[in-house]
């Protein structure tokens, strides 16, 4: 089953993992990832603030999500993702995902994460004491997407 | 059609949407309409390889047709996660 | 800091990925696999039986833990692992892993479990209603470890 | 020194751990010292690809010297996670 959130709501993601894993049928291995408000290098975050394109995400995520159901053995999948705006420390966004084989949780949850960072609606600002910026997509994030693009 | 910003993109043309009436064959040409209109536009879609586009809330392309199309989003590259 | 935990009592996955994730300094990717006992493909399963070998468990996962820290860019790791009589659908055991960028976060915890699947002195049995069965190492699994050695 | 026994190594010898006094001088010089004990060990020993031995708690070959050891564990491949 997959299951997706877009919510303005703080989560905690140990409770997800635990309903996620009550879910299950079947599933020996299960995978989350868990992306949490993190301060930059050079410190003074205030906030981060996420604005995402209703309508338009919810179906980018159901999407992607049915990509991965379709390129791996996975039993379920689950994507949150927040929006608005974000204290440090909290989570942004997690997924989850459980198969009978563990390589299959693995490689499903990553390549949800990388397509979810590239190709899902959703913007990142920064605050900090001094201003507020963008957060610039990274060339990483678009080179991770490329290595699924080979396999079917 | 509706024409939506986001982030920086937003910010620089100060709406997140409006309704535009246009006979833009393509979003390419749609991009040429409003950069002609205003400062505030030419400067926003001054770099296109700066800029993504959804036509009706699937990722698209510039060349992508505007044909029956209700709704045309620009943003910058996405930074979700 | 690494963690390594060797117990025969239940654990409860959510609250050991609240409590991991509370105790992160900065990391902004945190990735958790737990390992959940599922029925063999043929039905039947009564429940699981894990012997370990008390004293090397816990340095080959130290080690094995030390050696993630060491290749990856890691704030945190986190090994759990059962032994003893469990019951289908009780977790067996889970690694999380934590870091600033998401890739070293899954890279280091697939390498935990392909190391701890072949490496660490854990034994399973199968108990169903006909009777016991040790559970066969996998050649996957063995095969999943050769990745991990060309590079360093 | 002490030679412990894990899963079927374990049942098929029917001991977990024993103390035995050898002068071999490498693991596959103790396992043919025991092999010659009695049937049960000749049984758990017949194929030694199907084991795996600990020195002194540590993954080690067929090879390793027993000098200055006080533990060896022999068991199957283990089938953690």
């Amino acid at each position: 089953m997959v299951q997706i959130r877009v919510q303005e709501e703080i989560f905690d993601p140990g409770e997800e993992v635990n309903a996620f894993s009550r879910s299950l049928q079947g599933a020996g291995a299960m995978v989350s990832f868990t992306g949490i408000v993190r301060d930059r290098p050079e410190g003074g975050l205030d906030a981060l603030e996420i604005e995402h394109y209703p309508g338009m995400t919810e179906s980018a995520l159901t999407e992607i999500a049915a990509e991965a159901m379709e390129r791996w053995a996975l039993t379920d999948a689950l994507i949150v993702h927040r929006f608005g705006r974000l204290q440090l420390g909290e989570p942004i966004m997690m997924v989850a995902t459980a198969a009978p084989h563990r390589g299959d949780a693995f490689a499903s949850a990553e390549f949800l994460m990388d397509y979810l960072k590239s190709r899902a609606p959703f913007w990142k600002k920064e605050f900090v004491a001094t201003g507020e910026a963008w957060v610039e997509a990274r060339a990483e994030d678009e080179e991770a997407l490329e290595r699924w693009q080979g396999e079917s | 059609m509706d024409v939506l910003y986001f982030a920086w993109v937003r910010e620089r043309i100060g709406l997140p949407r409006e309704r535009v009436v246009t006979d833009a064959a393509t979003v390419a040409d749609l991009v040429e309409e409003l950069r002609a209109r205003e400062d505030r536009y030419a400067i926003a879609f001054s770099d296109l390889s700066a800029l993504r586009v959804a036509v009706d809330q699937d990722l698209a392309d510039f060349g992508t047709s505007l044909d029956g199309v209700r709704e045309v989003a620009f943003f910058p590259p996405m930074t979700g996660g």
